[in-house]
């Protein structure tokens, strides 16, 4: 079980890295979606498979899809290469890796979290009953809150291109 | 249906009536109006089915629906009608379309118009069901946007001024109500109008109350007082109201007059009769002689006014003063005899309705005479209409006989068990009293005399025409209606009669 | 071994059971650590093969079909009617020079056509092909299968930007643009069906399907109103997934010179060529699966015909009115292509997942009751059918022109 | 014979006429004349149907009663009554009531409102005769506001003039005001009985458990409830009746149309006070009074009936409109009818009321036929020499005018005024109402014979006088018929055959011949003699040469005769008194809106404004020189810092982590510790 | 090293990833990416811990869900701002969008 997460974890791990790391957008762009699909395997494997296709429904087919337009249609040309002052950079790269510092020696070799047997998956059938029951608010304040992005995305980017924002 | 979701959709569709006319798009004006229409005519239809489901055998709430709402706060979805409450909401179903109709029908942006128009009978409603200090207030509260855009965007030449002294008065009453829950939420831990009714009837809320301080319960009656005071409106918080009335659209001033004035003594009667009945007890014989003052000085300075609108309001202060002066003389009268005590209640209680109805023909009656007149409310400048109206005259005439209280109209049944009532609790005031009805005939005549008698003058000239069929709508039901419970005043007894008489019972135990 | 006496059930048919009996012949022998990857390996076997065959074959008979219709005989030099057309094409495009442009981004131009072609397989996983015959069963199947889906979109960009071609590049815009108007309705018209049913499971779906209204009506999801226009929504949105005529503008010859294709040649081009069938084949699959019972019989009496066989027999229908289509209709142009999605397509599904809901709560209507439902349910398609088909159709007449090209 | 249950179709019948008539399009005015004449003759049948039954038995109280609604638990009950006394009455209305129809389809034959004039008469005779037969205070009281209602339509049925209308709010709210002491009494009534039946089995407030407990329950002042009561009651008859001081309305009301006149101000409406005064005459009667004298609430009506009679007389004298004339004969005659009532005579005040009624719409429908004739020509100074003009109207006037004087034996006005004065003589309390009594009967006889001399003799002193000629067909035989009753009405209360009275009091009345009487009735002909004889001296002797000539009386005591016409600046008194009271009353409610309520609010919102002013300029003045300097310097500071503002976000962003670093590193190796 | 703690230390590094993401690199659809995976990050802990923690937490997954979804929205309004912004200043380094004025 670890080995197989923590393959998998290499897996997400490395293309995100890669991503902040490469100058070429698209690249970069789609190194994310790589690690997406990375960490939907991750999910896959840590037993919640709805939740894992619809990170790759959910990312891999919109969220990318939208990054990528807002690429092409922003066409930056050769200007995203010029990296940031290398002073800031430098300083939010150290503050950044303090803080990854920080976190994963708290989380790794201080915490005291007792190492529990995972739970059983749950069911398609209960999760919809989750959701359908407890959760319907939620579901319905879900709804609303994507309509409502869906319209603003558009109204924000329609001017001259009505299909731009048009999924999500 | 459900009773609780009958309740809910008598507030609910107004309430979505104004959300479509909001939301919706450019509407031709004639869809605009019948969807308004329909929107408003769903309180009667409601009203309707509540009425069948009403049960004189009953005298509490015969329709009940209490859902937990926000359980950190104690706070229900508590709705209810008794007799009283689907009186008013009745009231609300007659007067809500035709006072809507008026409004709507000359009116510039129509959809606004009739959107607010909307939110407000659906707040009124609220008012009228609700049994939750919390959604109560809500409505409360919600019915005054509605009415200060309508007063300000629809009213006369000063209604941004009239609008603005309205929403600070009432706004002013409301905090002392808000504050007054506030102190019983404090003391109690709940809102609910049922519940602190009972804490009361046992006893248990003079102690919590005191609790908070020895001047505590006193406070908490004086908020709520002027509260309700205002809105009613009980003298001396009536200033806001003829400047109101005056320059408020037409159907608004239908609806203020009608409906909104009349959610001020459902709350004395929801609200402080049953919560309050010692302080009210305590404090009756000053307040019997506020709600005197209102009588008397309503109708003398209804006699001093010279435009038609403002006296019909000083007439309003004059006119709903009665309910109160029945409330206060029997809250004074601790043990009394039940025969008066039941006649007063139910008296005021009807009077609510016939004044609303009459109140309203009236305003309406004054609305005709500035759209004829070309916007003039001034006395002066009216002759012998009845010469060139006839038939306006004909059901102007009923309504302002009614009004006046003759026997065999409406006005009269009320007035009579108020006064059988009062007079035989305290005659001194009912005697008082009785000078207002002679006052109240000579403004009111002296009106008829100046406006309708006479030769033509002033503003009726020979293009003054006779009622149209719209205006026939309005003014034809609320005349035969007038007529009808005239004549059988038991339609509108046998709904307040059961209340009436549980409210004696307990007010007559040792 | 051969039994003479009727089989209890056709469940238990030895024709039935030929697949399974056949992997367990086939893994039998093996450790029983190594069984189930060695049947998976054996199920994707079969999957590639049976597909890829298909694959040949369709180009074929498209070919042949296409020429039928045109009142023209088609390949025919190849082998006897041209059976072996398709093998010899293979051969030519494998044989071909593999072109790369230079300012290509090499990576991405070589990995659009590897990562299409895969995904488009990915979906076959959870096709039940027969009755036990899935390779993968799964809780969440459906979601499953269009989540593989939505990659082939970023294929299709990649081939674009990758191409460093301006044609390349505006027709996967177009490309993105049109998958990602027809992937609302395609999604949207599958719910229902899920609310029917109430699985997400391919398998349980197909279950939900069995049996027969009054001996002769199969409980087939297209055979109900809201199941027939969802069908026919998902139908016409799989037509544009898998950019096949009238849809195919992203690669629109004519227009684009074959679009996001255009600086491909040889074996990439044809594994282009394979994923588009591959996609069009598992569409149709899903199709199948959803609407029109799976690998259920029509009839009760005609189930002594193996369910894979039925499975087969309803896939290469609808293959075939793929081909039918892309003969009889002209291609649309961009905007009516998007304004066709999103003002008729979206809300006739919108309207019809209201259907749906209709039909799940009243399951239990029967006698008259089930008349008003059924009464209901067509009235809640064809009603919004015909006023969404007005408002389409709104202001559009014979085609004039003002302006005379200059 | 007709059932009390029946009694409701009495009243029904107008009130349908008038409902019907009230919808009645605009144009159809024959339908609403139609409907109002078939309507009153159907009423008068049932009303003699009624009597009969009223007469089998006329002791028996019949009544029909029924609950109206319910006020909270107890029942608010009204019903009808039948005995002689309401059944009398409605024959009585409903006969007057024929003869005015019929009078008024020729009167306002060229009227463009007759279908209207004709509704409000209806509803005018629905409402009296609902007061007529009701056994309820509370039902009388409802009949007796539409009564108002209709007296009130009809005087300012011509509305164009101000004179008619402001008659019309005057005649309304003079009553009213009588009214408010009926609601009173009504109240009180109500609240010390619990009922508003005078006869219920035993239970109704005429009958003897609530009138023994009215009498026994003792107010503060000595009296009792039951005086208390009927006072407040007697104030409204007061008012309905025109009784001194609130007759100040009916003179008024002669501008409404003559029939009305005849049959709303003179016959009927007015008499409703006194039939109320009689109606509840055993509460009135209730109290057993002072020491044995009876001196309680009667005593009132016997002082204000005296005073009504002779001050009615007096300024009938000195008027020349001769509908005034009559409206003051009116005030007078209603006057001894309380007179009557109050000296505990109330058949005798019934009797006088019936010949009143009678005599009195005789005259003036005679007057409303003079006025016809000469084309609305009312002040009696143009007139004259209408005799030979007009000579039926002439006899038929001298016939009501005996009537009204009391020309011995053969006219009724003289029996029933002889049962009037003979019981005030009787009275055991004062003789002043017998002497005043006495006095108005000199004065009617002169004003009478004034008022015909001016009228019918001597020389035309108008143009429509000289052209006047008789009354067509309707009118005469409306003024035949009264002229019939005028006389024969008086033969049913003689001395010698007390028929009425012992019908009505349900208890056989000796007979006891004329001897009783006899020098009473030699003493009132005489002085009736004495008044014609005087007024004969004055006017008939020597007509007026015209009209601008002064009046005979004004040349010999123009003082009197200038306070006379002046009506003893009794509406003056009131303008000045009660109308200037009630005026600073609203005034004063005026200023305490505007000025007080309002000015409190003003005056809140000045106060609110003064004091952010105040504010203001401490603000200024004080303490802003000090934070500028402070500001100054903020400022300098602030752009110096504000360099770190530049916009970029993420130098923001990387701020932020940087201290939330530092923050986690802390906490980590904080917590290792 | 047990799942859980691989977990949240693969969490922890997503989140650092994507905090990097946001600081140093100037173009804002990058920053929108790494907020993204920062959202990512913390889903991936609150379905640690449903797998592995202390049980009982079916909300863990539904919340994941319910974030995928506000994620989703939220990368679907940033891309229309970027392509707003981008219109405006015909630029989409964040460096460049220092003004509050339009």
């Amino acid at each position: 079980m670890t080995t197989l997460l923590a393959v998998l974890a290499l897996i997400c791990l490395a293309p995100a890295v890669a991503a902040v790391l490469v100058r070429n957008l698209i690249h970069s762009a789609l190194l994310f979606v790589l690690a997406w699909l990375g960490l939907a395997a991750f999910y896959l494997a840590l037993g919640a498979e709805f939740v894992a296709f619809a990170q790759a429904l959910v990312y891999v087919g919109g969220v990318s899809m939208v990054a990528l337009f807002a690429v092409l249609l922003t066409r930056p040309g050769r200007t995203d290469l010029l990296p940031p002052p290398s002073a800031a950079r430098a300083v939010g790269g150290l503050a950044a890796v303090s803080l990854v510092a920080s976190m994963l020696a708290s989380s790794l070799f201080w915490s005291r979290l007792p190492s529990m047997e995972p739970t059983a998956p749950i069911p398609l059938r209960r999760l919809g009953e989750l959701l359908a029951g407890p959760y319907l608010v939620a579901v319905l304040l879900v709804g609303l809150i994507l309509t409502v992005a869906l319209i603003g995305g558009l109204l924000l980017a329609a001017p001259r291109r009505p299909a731009e924002g048009a999924d999500a | 249906m459900t009773a609780a979701s009958l309740l809910t959709a008598l507030v609910a569709v107004p309430w979505l009536g104004a959300l479509l006319l909001a939301t919706g798009g450019a509407l031709p004006a004639r869809a605009v109006r019948a969807l308004a229409a329909l929107a408003s005519l769903s309180t009667l239809v409601f009203g309707a089915l509540l009425l069948a489901r009403f049960d004189p055998a009953v005298p509490g709430l015969f329709v009940e629906t209490r859902v937990p709402w926000i359980r950190s706060l104690g706070i229900d979805y508590h709705l209810g009608l008794d007799g009283m409450g689907l009186l008013f909401v009745l009231l609300t179903g007659v007067l809500g379309p035709l006072a809507l109709a008026t409004t709507l029908r000359r009116a510039a942006k129509v959809r606004a118009a009739a959107a607010w128009f909307l939110l407000l009978q659906g707040s009124a409603l609220g008012v009228f069901v609700a049994l939750d200090f919390f959604p109560w207030f809500i409505c409360w509260e919600l019915s005054l946007v509605p009415a200060f855009f309508l007063i300000r965007g629809w009213g006369g030449a000063n209604g941004g001024a009239a609008a603005y002294r309205f929403v600070v008065f009432t706004l002013a009453g409301s905090a002392g109500l808000l504050l007054a829950f506030a102190a019983l939420y404090a003391a109690t831990g709940t809102m609910n109008f049922a519940d602190l009714a009972q804490l009361r009837a046992t006893g248990e809320l003079a102690g919590k109350l005191g609790g908070l301080g020895t001047l505590a319960p006193a406070l908490a009656f004086l908020g709520v007082l002027v509260g309700l005071g205002v809105k009613a409106p009980l003298f001396p918080f009536h200033s806001w109201m003829p400047a109101t009335y005056a320059e408020a659209p037409v159907g608004v001033s239908m609806f203020l007059t009608g409906v909104m004035s009349k959610m001020g003594v459902y709350g004395f009667f929801r609200i402080l009769w049953p919560i309050f009945p010692a302080e009210l007890r305590a404090h009756a014989a000053p307040l019997l002689v506020l709600a005197l003052a209102g009588v008397l000085l309503g109708a003398l300075a209804a006699l001093r006014s010279g435009s038609l609108r403002r006296m019909l309001a000083y007439s309003s202060l004059n006119h709903v003063s009665y309910c109160l002066l029945a409330l206060f003389a029997v809250a004074g009268a601790g043990r009394a005899d039940g025969v008066a005590v039941e006649s007063a209640l139910a008296g005021a209680l009807i009077q609510a309705f016939n004044h609303g109805l009459s109140a309203a023909a009236l305003f309406f009656v004054a609305g005709v005479l500035e759209h004829r007149s070309g916007g003039t409310s001034d006395l002066d400048r009216f002759g012998g209409v009845r010469a060139a109206a006839p038939r306006f005259a004909l059901l102007a005439g009923v309504a302002l006989f009614s009004s006046l209280g003759l026997p065999g109209l409406n006005g009269f049944v009320g007035e009579f068990l108020i006064f059988r009532g009062v007079f035989a609790l305290q005659p001194l005031v009912a005697a008082l009293a009785t000078v207002a009805l002679l006052v109240t005939a000579i403004f009111l005549l002296g009106f008829w005399q100046r406006v309708f008698h006479g030769p033509r003058s002033g503003a009726v000239t020979g293009t003054f025409a006779d009622l149209d069929a719209a205006e026939w709508r309005v003014l034809g039901p609320l005349v035969f209606l007038m007529i009808l419970l005239g004549v059988a005043p038991q339609l509108l007894a046998g709904l307040v009669n059961p209340l009436a008489t549980a409210w004696a019972a307990t007010l007559t135990l040792p | 071994m051969i039994l003479a006496v009727a089989p209890a059930s056709p469940a238990d048919a030895w024709l039935e059971r030929a697949p399974l009996l056949l992997r367990d012949a086939l893994t039998g022998w093996l450790p029983d650590a190594l069984r189930p990857w060695v049947s998976a390996l054996l199920s994707i076997a079969v999957i590639l093969g049976v597909f890829g065959l298909l694959f040949a074959y369709m180009t074929l008979a498209e070919r042949k079909l296409l020429g039928r219709m045109q009142n023209r005989p088609g390949p025919n030099r190849t082998g006897p009617f041209g059976l072996l057309q398709p093998f010899a094409d293979a051969i030519k495009a494998l044989t071909k020079e593999d072109i790369v442009p230079r300012a290509a981004d090499r990576v991405l131009h070589f990995l659009a056509p590897v990562v299409l072609v895969a995904l488009s397989l990915l979906g076959l996983a959870v096709i039940p092909f027969g009755r036990n015959l899935v390779a993968v069963e799964l809780e969440a199947a459906v979601l499953y299968f269009f989540a593989a889906g939505a990659a082939t979109e970023l294929s299709i960009f990649m081939a674009g930007w990758a191409s460093r071609n301006k044609y390349s590049l505006l027709a996967a815009m177009r490309a993105l643009a049109q998958l990602i108007s027809y992937e609302v309705p395609l999604l949207l018209s599958v719910v229902p069906v899920v609310v029917v049913a109430g699985s997400l499971s391919t398998t349980g779906i197909v279950a939900a399907q069995g049996g027969w209204a009054a001996g002769i009506w199969p409980h087939w999801h297209a055979l109900t109103p809201w199941g027939f226009s969802a069908f026919a929504v998902f139908m016409i949105a799989a037509l544009a997934e898998s950019n096949r005529s009238p849809f195919d503008l992203p690669e629109a010859e004519s227009e684009l010179i074959a679009g996001h294709l255009t600086e491909y040649s040889g074996f990439k081009y044809a594994l282009f060529f394979m994923a588009e069938y591959l996609g069009m084949a598992a569409l149709s699959a899903m199709a199948v699966t959803l609407f029109l019972g799976g690998w259920q019989a029509p009839l009760g009496l005609l189930e002594f015909v193996p369910s894979y066989a039925w499975f087969g027999v309803k896939l290469l229908l609808l293959l075939l009115g793929f081909i039918w289509i892309r003969a009889t209709f002209p291609r649309l142009r961009i905007d009516q292509l998007t304004r066709l999605s999103w003002k008729f397509l979206v809300p006739l599904a919108l309207v019809n997942l209201l259907n749906g809901g209709f039909w799940a709560a009243t399951a239990d209507w029967s006698g008259p009751a089930a008349a008003v439902r059924w009464l209901v349910s067509a009235l809640l398609v064809v009603v919004p059918f015909v006023a969404l088909a007005r408002s389409l159709a709104a202001g559009y007449g014979p085609r004039t022109y003002r302006y005379a090209p200059s | 014979m007709l059932h009390a249950s029946h009694l409701w179709l009495i009243p029904a019948l107008p009130l349908l006429a008038a409902a019907v008539g009230a919808a009645a399009p605009r144009t159809a005015r024959r339908l609403p004349v139609a409907l109002a004449l078939g309507a009153i003759i159907g009423s008068f049948l049932l009303s003699l149907a009624a009597l009969a039954g009223a007469l089998a038995a006329p002791a028996a109280k019949l009544t029909a009663n029924f609950t109206w609604f319910w006020a909270g638990s107890t029942a608010v009950r009204l019903g009808w009554l039948l005995d002689p006394l309401g059944a009398l009455m409605s024959v009585l209305v409903c006969g007057v009531s024929v003869l005015v129809f019929i009078f008024s389809t020729a009167y306002l034959r060229d009227d463009p409102r007759l279908g209207r004039f004709f509704t409000c008469l209806s509803l005018f005779v629905a409402a009296m005769l609902g007061l007529l037969v009701a056994n309820s205070l509370l039902l009388l009281l409802v009949c007796w506001e539409l009564v108002g209602l209709a007296s009130y339509l009809l005087i300012g049925f011509w509305f164009e003039r101000p004179a008619a209308a402001a008659a019309a709010k005057k005649a309304f709210i003079t009553t009213r005001l009588g009214d408010l002491g009926f609601l009173l009494g009504l109240l009180w009534l109500f609240h010390a009985t619990g009922s508003s039946l005078f006869y219920d089995g035993g239970a109704g407030v005429l009958e003897g458990g609530a009138l023994e407990r009215l009498a026994a329950t003792t107010l503060p002042g000595g009296w009792t409830a039951a005086t208390g009561i009927g006072l407040l009651l007697f104030a409204g008859a007061v008012g309905k009746s025109g009784q001194f001081p609130l007759h100040v309305w009916l003179p008024d009301a002669m501008e409404g149309p003559t029939p009305v006149s005849a049959l709303i101000h003179a016959a009927t409406m007015v008499a409703a006070g006194v039939f109320l005064v009689a109606r509840v005459f055993p509460l009135m009667a209730a109290d057993q009074g002072l020491g044995g004298v009876p001196v309680h609430a009667l005593t009132a009506v016997a002082v204000i009936g005296s005073v009504t009679a002779l001050l009615g007389a007096l300024l009938a004298v000195a008027q020349t409109d001769i509908k005034r004339v009559l409206a003051y004969s009116t005030v007078s005659q209603l006057g001894y009818m309380m007179l009557a009532v109050g000296v505990g005579a109330w058949e005798a005040a019934v009797f006088h009321l019936i010949t009143h009624a009678c005599f009195k719409a005789l005259l003036f429908l005679g007057s409303g036929s003079v006025i016809h004739a000469a084309h609305h020509e009312q002040d009696a100074r143009r007139l004259g020499g209408l005799a030979t003009r007009m000579r039926f109207t002439y006899v038929t006037f001298l016939l009501g005018t005996g009537a009204l004087i009391g020309l011995p034996l053969v006219f009724s006005g003289f029996w029933s005024k002889e049962a009037v004065l003979h019981a005030a003589e009787l009275w055991p309390v004062s003789h002043l109402p017998f002497l005043a009594g006495l006095a108005g009967v000199v004065l009617t006889a002169f004003y009478m014979t004034r008022l015909v001399s001016e009228t019918f003799l001597g020389r035309a002193r108008g143009d429509g006088a000289a052209h006047a000629h008789e009354s067509p067909r309707a009118m005469t035989l409306s003024l035949a018929v009264l002229a019939v009753a005028s006389v024969a009405a008086g033969w049913i209360g003689t001395p010698a055959w007390p028929w009425l009275q012992s019908q009505l009091t349900g208890a056989p009345v000796a007979a006891h011949g004329l001897g009783e009487g006899l020098g009473l009735m030699i003493l009132s002909t005489v002085l009736v003699g004495a008044g014609i004889a005087a007024g004969g001296w004055m006017y008939a002797h020597s007509p007026r040469a015209d009209d601008r000539a002064p009046d005979p009386l004004a040349r010999r005591f123009p003082g009197v005769f200038a306070a006379l016409v002046a009506r003893l600046w009794i509406d003056e008194f009131y303008a000045a008194t009660v109308g200037r009271l009630l005026r600073g009353a609203a005034a004063l409610a005026a200023w305490l809106e505007r000025w007080v309520w309002g000015g409190l609010v003003s005056l809140t919102g000045r106060v609110a404004e003064t004091t952010g002013e105040v504010n203001r300029a401490i603000d200024e003045d004080g303490l802003n020189t000090g934070f500028d300097r402070a500001s100054d310097g903020l400022r300098d500071a602030a752009q110096r810092y504000s360099r770190a503002q530049t916009g970029e976000v993420q130098g923001y962003l990387r701020a932020v982590v940087v201290g939330l670093a530092v923050l986690a590193l802390l906490l980590v190796w904080g917590g290792i510790r | 090293m047990s799942p859980l703690h691989l977990c949240l230390a693969l969490s922890a590094a997503l989140f650092c990833t994507g905090l990097v993401a946001v600081l140093i690199r100037g173009n804002a659809i990058l920053v929108l990416l790494g907020v993204e995976l920062m959202l990512n990050a913390a889903n991936l802990n609150f379905l640690a811990f449903w797998r592995f923690g202390p049980g009982g937490g079916e909300a863990g997954l539904v919340f994941v869900l319910f974030s995928i979804a506000v994620a989703a929205a939220e990368a679907a309004v940033g891309m229309a701002l970027v392509i707003a912004v981008h219109r405006h200043l015909r630029s989409i380094r964040i460096a460049d969008a220092n003004r509050l004025k339009g």
